[in-house]
């Protein structure tokens, strides 16, 4: 095995470890305020893959230059799945929410086939496709502008949060939500937000990934377990957590596969994962 | 006038649904075929539009069956078939874990079972008395690929060096490398490095990275269709393309494989059961395409071509059982003999064994040459030469 | 009285049920039975002892996998094989324990899809329990003494007596110590290890008798379908479909699961079997919006929502009744 | 008036925790409510604030009908409710707790100078500025969670149990900076088990009992009631 | 030698020291009670007798036994009863079933056990609650279900942290008559307590901290003259 080859993984590992995180960021989120662990996340992030595609392939509009329509959408139906479900569910026990996400899941996927066919789709020659070499790492254009857009997303989810008024009364809702109320914070509208980021999250990771990755109606399944991971690895509601611990994922998955074989490559990083939470179960950034 | 009921089990929702709705249409056609009539297919057997002469016409009547690619689903599901729906005969279930359940359950009823494209070799091992397969196994297909390569040293000494195999890590895939790697040594073939992928993987990369550490000349690929997708294009993204890919099946005769990923699909070889250019030796290939084209706008793929022969197959033998009791139906199957130009399929006809598999089946090898299914093997059926090696990426216009 | 007037039709409905349906809905019927048990077998730790596991497939595959293995290697007579994967499930259990029971609440439950994640990984790639192709069970020895038959009643009596035992030990735990014990665990961990009780310790024990029934569940699975394979006994949507039948009953409650179970599967099959052969995604569509209607509805579960409803009732003719002799004395005084 | 509340009726679920309470605060006023456990004071101050709803009766704000008004909204007319058992949030910082206190306030660039004026009132947050809420001793909570209230720039400061959990020589502190937020024109209901110090300050009083109102009047002539003396102080 | 000694116990927090050598001792059958300021490591010094957390020096023994680091369960079994600050009731329970659970350390026999857990309602003026839901209860009822149910394990010492908060006077005077009740009982009490009308009069000693550190310990009499406590604690 030759340095080359180590090199080219290691910056592959870290470009699909950015979709994890990215995917990872709307799911912690979404958790991070409500406390509900939402299973359809990775429907999201198809939906955000079918509207790419599909105005790619009625309008021929680049998926770079939808992403931020795409984003729009998917906010839009985060908030309104708010609206029309979760909210009847937020003070419901943790085990019908499991439930209640479960089931958009499985409806999701259904009406995803009952609209769209189960065909596999993709989009073929955007703007975005080729590879280019940096310093004798040949990357995939479309991985690259991906993983940039994950770390703009992240910094623009990290500084909401972490610099406005809003992202304080978010965190305030999370953490109490009666005594957030007595602040004068409307719970419902940052449940909807946090709804409405966390799904537009998936979606900016759609938009980018249908760039490169095959689009059909379970395409959420190969995600959703790593995107559990990294959450639960970086500590539930952490944002700057999932982040890293996207990229340890991704890196981690891609290195372990070459050196230990491919075939045990999850199986790596459930190790590590469950070999983390062992000496920190609130994950590497969450709180106690 | 009377109905005789079959039963069909196909994956219609979940991961399977893809396959499952081609698998659908090809069965919608037979039956209609069969029922209606078509025009400009003499030799394809009851197409006289009758239905099933010997039982008085009776119309063949598909009660459709979604198995979700689940084990126990599939069997739930031929049980009711059998039981409510009281279907004489049931056809089905393209996963091969769900054929293993759902004719488990006919074999205990005592209803006839025919598979038209479970490719699992352990299906017919089971010394099942109703349980017959019409399309070739698994143990056959890498014979096959096999015995491509050593009539390919014979005729054009083309002899790949190092050998390497990228499999999913389901049933199906590791059924082929374990075939792959018993038989290798019968071909002289140095099988140099064996992946093994999970196949709802995210990502390929460190697949393609121990392939390219292996630097093989030679690629034995088993891939359903997001992963041969992503496999593809991750061998563009990092550079690496052995002298061939010799794929089998599955994802690589999707029709969204070549739709999806255009001419970086080129000069693939992958093993298949049917391609239209056979129709210059069998005008009913492109007699009954034709049909199929006209009314869903896709062409026949190895999957929906096999299920539609499944289908006629059964038809057949019910006919000529002139009865719907299943032991009837049975012996009929049992005494199958047609000949290879009633069929749709490149194969020299169908007749079971002891075991319930076809004898007569075979497999061919098709090179995707400018977004077509070109047959290359067996030499005698090719439409066109192998091209070997494939231009590498840079070297592609 | 009021239990025999229960008792009696549930008695009589089973004897009768096998009599008068055919064997297709008498397979149903076995589906729910199985669903069922599985359902209380999981509400042992993830309803009373308030652990949510989402890998309770591996103890579901364990057993398929031991007895089966046992089964076609050794020729293991099957009664002593499902005893066996109970016992090898009980092992895992202890090592699924150690490692998430000091996680807590969605962190020990995502943990428990990781485990039971690569359980499933082994099994894919262990060769000697057939790997990803599976193992088949041999059809050729039949019979009560080989737990093998060519017709569905004797698969009826064998779900309905797992499940009779199942609920058995449920009732038996519920009603002993250890019902109070998981209940504490659940409510407050911290007050009850104020009052002495090793949780980890009796987390350990939900968790191992959980498994040893699942267990057992998988090797009625393993028997009656005969073909195993990590895909159908190991995933993690089977994981979760035990949990849900739970929680669409009602968790912490002896009968939830079942009632749960004749829901969720009457929910699948019917949606599936009216709507699963058009092709488009139409029963999963249906299927979904009925779940989520129930999760949204009847947040406690169906059997969770009728209990609170008789005992709010009670609660409110309690605090009226009150409220009316604090109004007297209140009068009183003021006279 | 600044609050009147009338014939209130509160539901817990179905049970009925208050059952006809009416009570008034006149503006400028400190005005105490005491009572035995559970009869329904910490109720009725929560039904103010809006996280009860109102099964009966009426309430209404500086002559504006709240009761059906959602909590949030409640809280710019200028009504801040110190919740019973303090309810920070403990895994925000001192400052970011005392900054959301300000949540609804329009004029942010004082924002600032408050925080100054509590982090002086309370000396013992100044030295914890940057530590988690959470973190801190009961006491310590108590303080940040008034602190906190102030922040809102109430016109009604609701407090529900202050002096609970609180070092007696922080209680008298307590009891100051209510006296001292009061002379700064802020009206005060005062939810109180230390029932002398509370009636002390107050310059009216009402008793509840099983979620009525029983008795009212001036702080002293509470506190000189036999019925009081008995039945509360023991005496 | 005492029941309950604690020795030179500190406990830190990252740099933070909440308790710094702190020793006093409690013997059996007495009332002490803990005082100090907010802060002061009142809290921290219970959980570390009561096993929550480990010491980060010192050792604590129990009738000679050293139950330092050992975890809330054993402390338990030990002989430690305890409250908490905030009451922690088994809320899917009734008021009997909460006892009940705690009884059963002694005996699994359910039936015993409901016995004995009806004899500790009534010890704790309860018995009317016994079917009730515990959810159901007020804060104060349940704090006293609290102490009904860390007497359950009939410890040798019961630790109470606040029990009396949130009481009007007279209900102040019933938490002590129960302390006293208790105390008869020959259970000795460790109290952290605010409510001093709570406190001083039944206490054998009380043991003053603050900043972490012991500034004093003595009778009731003696701590209340002492001029560092009123400086830091009573204030004038
Ligand atoms: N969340 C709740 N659910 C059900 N009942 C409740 C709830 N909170 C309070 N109650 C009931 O409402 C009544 C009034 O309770 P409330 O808390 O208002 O009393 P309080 O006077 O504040 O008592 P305390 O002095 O203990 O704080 C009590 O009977 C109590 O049992
Ligand atoms: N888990 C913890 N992590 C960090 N600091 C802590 C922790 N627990 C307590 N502290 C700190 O230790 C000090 C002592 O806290 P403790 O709760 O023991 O005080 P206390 O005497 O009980 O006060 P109060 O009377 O207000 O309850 C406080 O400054 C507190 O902030
Ligand atoms: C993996 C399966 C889809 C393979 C298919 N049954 C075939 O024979 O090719
Ligand atoms: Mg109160
Ligand atoms: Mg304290």
């Amino acid at each position: 095995m030759t340095t080359d080859i180590l090199l080219q993984t290691l910056a592959s590992g870290i470009l699909i470890g950015l979709i994890y995180a990215l995917v990872a960021i709307g799911l912690t989120m979404i958790f991070g305020v409500m406390d509900i662990v939402n299973f359809a996340h990775g429907e999201f992030l198809m939906l955000g893959m079918y509207s790419a595609f599909w105005m790619f392939s009625l309008y021929a509009l680049d998926p770079l230059l939808t992403l931020p329509l795409t984003v729009l959408m998917l906010f839009a139906f985060g908030v309104l799945l708010y609206k029309l479900v979760i909210v009847r569910i937020v003070n419901a026990p943790m085990l019908s929410q499991i439930f209640t996400t479960f089931g958009i899941m499985i409806l999701l996927r259904g009406v995803a086939q009952f609209l769209w066919k189960p065909d596999f789709r993709s989009i073929e020659n955007s703007s975005v496709s080729g590879s280019v070499k940096l310093v004798g790492i040949q990357l995939g254009t479309p991985q690259l502008v991906a993983g940039l857009g994950a770390i703009v997303v992240t910094g623009l989810v990290y500084f909401f949060l972490n610099r406005t008024r809003l992202g304080a009364a978010l965190e305030a809702t999370a953490s109490d939500k009666e005594a957030a109320r007595l602040m004068g914070i409307d719970s419902h509208k940052m449940f909807s937000l946090a709804w409405g980021i966390g799904a537009a999250c998936a979606g900016a990771a759609g938009g980018l990934l249908a760039t490169f990755f095959p689009i059909f109606p379970d395409v959420g399944a190969s995600f959703i377990l790593l995107a559990f991971v990294v959450v639960n690895l970086g500590g539930f509601g952490s944002v700057t957590g999932a982040f890293w611990a996207g990229i340890l994922v991704g890196v981690i998955e891609v290195m372990g596969g070459l050196l230990l074989g491919p075939q045990y490559k999850t199986a790596i990083v459930l190790v590590l994962f469950l070999g983390v939470l062992m000496f920190r179960p609130q994950g590497l950034m969450g709180k106690a | 006038q009377q109905e005789v009921k079959i039963g069909v089990l196909y994956p219609l929702t979940g991961p399977g649904a893809a396959v499952g709705a081609e698998l659908r249409s090809a069965l919608e056609l037979a039956a209609d075929i069969i029922n209606n009539g078509a025009p400009g297919v003499p030799e394809l057997p009851l197409s006289a539009g009758k239905g099933l002469p010997n039982l008085k016409g009776a119309k063949i009547k598909l009660v459709f069956a979604d198995h979700q690619a689940n084990p126990q689903t599939g069997a739930s599901e031929a049980e009711r078939l059998i039981t409510q729906e009281k279907v004489v005969a049931l056809v089905g279930a393209y996963n091969s874990a769900v054929t293993a359940t759902a004719s488990q359950i006919a074999e205990r009823a005592g209803v006839p079972f025919l598979n038209p494209e479970s490719s699992s070799a352990s299906l017919t091992q089971r010394n099942f008395k109703w349980f017959f397969r019409t399309t070739p196994h698994d143990d056959l297909f890498v014979h096959n690929a096999f015995e491509f390569l050593k009539e390919l040293e014979a005729k054009k000494g083309i002899k790949p060096a190092v050998v390497a195999s990228l499999n999913e890590n389901g049933l199906w895939g590791t059924e082929t490398t374990k075939l792959q790697t018993k038989l290798a040594p019968e071909y002289k073939l140095n099988i140099a490095k064996q992946v093994m992928y999970p196949a709802k993987t995210t990502q390929l990369t460190s697949e393609v990275q121990t392939l390219k550490a292996a630097n093989p000349n030679l690629v034995l690929q088993s891939s359903y269709t997001a992963d041969a997708i992503l496999s593809i294009k991750t061998y563009k993204e990092l550079g690496f393309l052995p002298d061939m890919i010799l794929a089998n099946n599955a994802g690589f005769t999707d029709t969204d494989f070549v739709k999806t990923l255009g001419k970086d699909a080129d000069y693939v070889i992958t093993r298949e059961v049917w391609a239209l250019d056979l129709a210059s030796r069998n005008p009913l290939i492109k007699q009954v395409n034709d049909l199929f084209n006209s009314r869903y706008k896709i062409n026949f793929t190895g999957n929906s071509s096999r299920t539609f022969t499944g289908l006629m197959v059964m038809a057949d033998a019910i006919n000529r059982a002139g009865s719907t009791e299943p032991e009837a139906i049975r012996q009929a199957l049992v005494a199958t003999d047609m000949p290879g130009n009633k069929l749709i399929m490149p194969w020299k006809g169908v007749k079971f064994d002891a075991t319930g598999q076809n004898t007569l089946g075979q497999g061919i090898l098709t090179q995707i040459i400018d977004g077509k299914y070109h047959t290359v093997w067996p030499f005698n059926l090719a439409s066109r030469e192998v091209v070997w090696p494939m231009p590498k990426w840079d070297q592609r216009k | 009285m009021k239990p025999l007037l229960f008792l009696l039709p549930a008695i009589a409905a089973v004897l009768v049920v096998p009599a008068v349906v055919d064997a297709s809905h008498l397979n149903t019927v076995i589906l729910v039975l199985m669903a069922a048990q599985l359902g209380v077998s999981w509400n042992l730790v993830g309803g009373y002892a308030g652990q949510v596991s989402l890998g309770h497939a591996a103890f579901y595959g364990l057993g398929a996998y031991t007895s089966t293995v046992l089964l076609i290697n050794f020729g293991l007579n099957p009664w002593l094989g499902v005893l066996a994967g109970g016992v090898v499930a009980v092992l895992l259990s202890l090592a699924f324990g150690w490692s998430c029971f000091r996680l807590k609440g969605h962190y020990f439950a995502m943990a428990t899809i990781a485990v039971a994640e690569l359980v499933q990984i082994f099994f894919t790639e262990w060769e000697y329990g057939g790997a990803a192709v599976g193992l088949y069970v041999p059809m050729d020895k039949q019979g009560w003494l080989w737990m093998n038959f060519a017709t569905k009643l004797p698969y009826y009596w064998l779900a309905l007596g797992l499940l009779l035992l199942t609920l058995a030990a449920n009732w038996w735990i519920e009603r002993s110590y250890l019902g109070y014990y998981f209940r504490a665990i659940k409510d407050e961990p911290d007050a009850a290890r104020s009052i002495g009780i090793n949780i980890a310790r009796y987390k350990q024990v939900a968790l191992s008798v959980s498994a040893f029934f699942t267990a057992l569940g998988g090797s009625l699975y393993a028997q009656k379908e005969l073909y195993i394979d990590p895909n159908s006994v190991l995933s993690t949507a089977l994981s979760v479909k035990m949990a849900l039948v739970a929680i669409l009953g009602g968790v912490g409650t002896l009968f939830g699961p079942v009632v749960g179970a004749v829901i969720l599967t009457s929910i699948e099959e019917f949606s599936r079997i009216l709507f699963g052969g058009s092709g488009r995604g139409t029963d999963v569509i249906i299927y979904a919006s009925l779940i989520i209607g129930v999760a949204v509805f009847y947040p406690t579960g169906i059997l969770g929502w009728w209990t609170a409803r008789k005992e709010r009732r009670a609660a409110r003719a309690d605090a009226s009744r009150q409220m009316a002799a604090h109004a007297a004395s209140a009068s009183k005084e003021a006279a | 008036m600044m609050l009147e509340i009338t014939n209130l009726k509160v539901c817990y679920d179905d049970v009925l925790a208050i059952s006809d309470v009416s009570l008034k605060v006149e503006p400028g006023k400190i005005v105490a409510m005491v009572g035995g456990n559970g009869n329904g004071k910490s109720t009725t101050l929560r039904a103010v604030a809006g996280l009860n709803a109102a099964a009966a009766g009426s309430i209404s704000f500086n002559g504006q009908a709240i009761h059906r008004m959602p909590a949030h909204q409640r809280v710019p007319l200028g009504l801040s409710l110190v919740p019973e058992g303090r309810r920070l949030f403990p895994g925000l910082t001192v400052l970011r707790n005392l900054e959301l206190g300000a949540y609804t306030r329009q004029d942010k660039h004082e924002v600032q100078n408050s925080t100054e004026e509590m982090l002086a009132l309370f000396p013992i947050l100044k030295e914890r500025a940057t530590q988690l809420a959470g973190t801190m001793s009961g006491g310590e909570q108590q303080m940040l969670a008034i602190a906190r209230g102030l922040m809102a720039r109430p016109k009604l400061l609701m407090l529900d149990e202050p002096s609970w959990g609180i070092a007696p020589k922080f209680v008298t502190k307590v009891l100051d900076v209510i006296q001292q937020v009061n002379a700064t024109g802020v009206s005060i209901l005062l939810v109180e088990q230390n029932l002398q110090k509370a009636l002390g300050i107050a310059h009216y009083g009402y008793v509840i009992q099983t979620g009525r109102i029983v008795m009212q009047g001036t702080g002293q002539d509470l506190l000189n009631d036999e019925r009081v003396k008995k039945a509360y102080l023991g005496l | 030698m005492s029941l309950l000694q604690v020795n030179q116990v500190s406990k830190r927090f990252g740099g933070l020291t909440a308790n710094q050598d702190v020793s006093f001792s409690v013997d059996a059958g007495t009332v002490v009670g803990l005082i100090g300021p907010n802060g002061a490591g009142k809290t921290t010094m219970f959980n570390c007798v009561a096993g929550y957390y480990v010491p980060s020096a010192g050792s604590i023994t129990l009738d000679g036994r050293s139950i330092g680091g050992l975890p809330p369960e054993a402390c338990a079994r030990a002989g430690v009863g305890r409250t908490f600050q905030v009451a922690r009731t088994f809320t899917s329970m009734t008021a009997c079933e909460n006892v009940m659970a705690a009884a059963m350390l002694l005996q699994h026999n359910v039936a015993k056990a409901r016995k004995a857990a009806m004899e500790w309602l009534a010890f704790a003026n309860l018995q009317r609650f016994a079917d009730k839901p515990a959810a159901s209860m007020t804060i104060s009822e349940q704090r006293r279900l609290a102490v009904a149910r860390a007497l359950a394990i009939e410890p040798k010492i019961l630790l109470m942290d606040e029990v009396m908060a949130g009481l009007n006077p007279s209900e102040v005077r019933e938490a002590v008559d129960v302390v006293l009740k208790i105390r008869d009982r020959g259970i000795a009490c460790l109290i952290v307590e605010h409510v001093l009308e709570g406190i001083m009069p039944i206490a054998d000693k009380i043991v003053v901290l603050d900043r972490g550190m012991k500034i004093a310990e003595g009778t009731p009499q003696q701590v209340s003259n002492d001029p560092a406590v009123l400086t830091a604690y009573l204030g004038d």
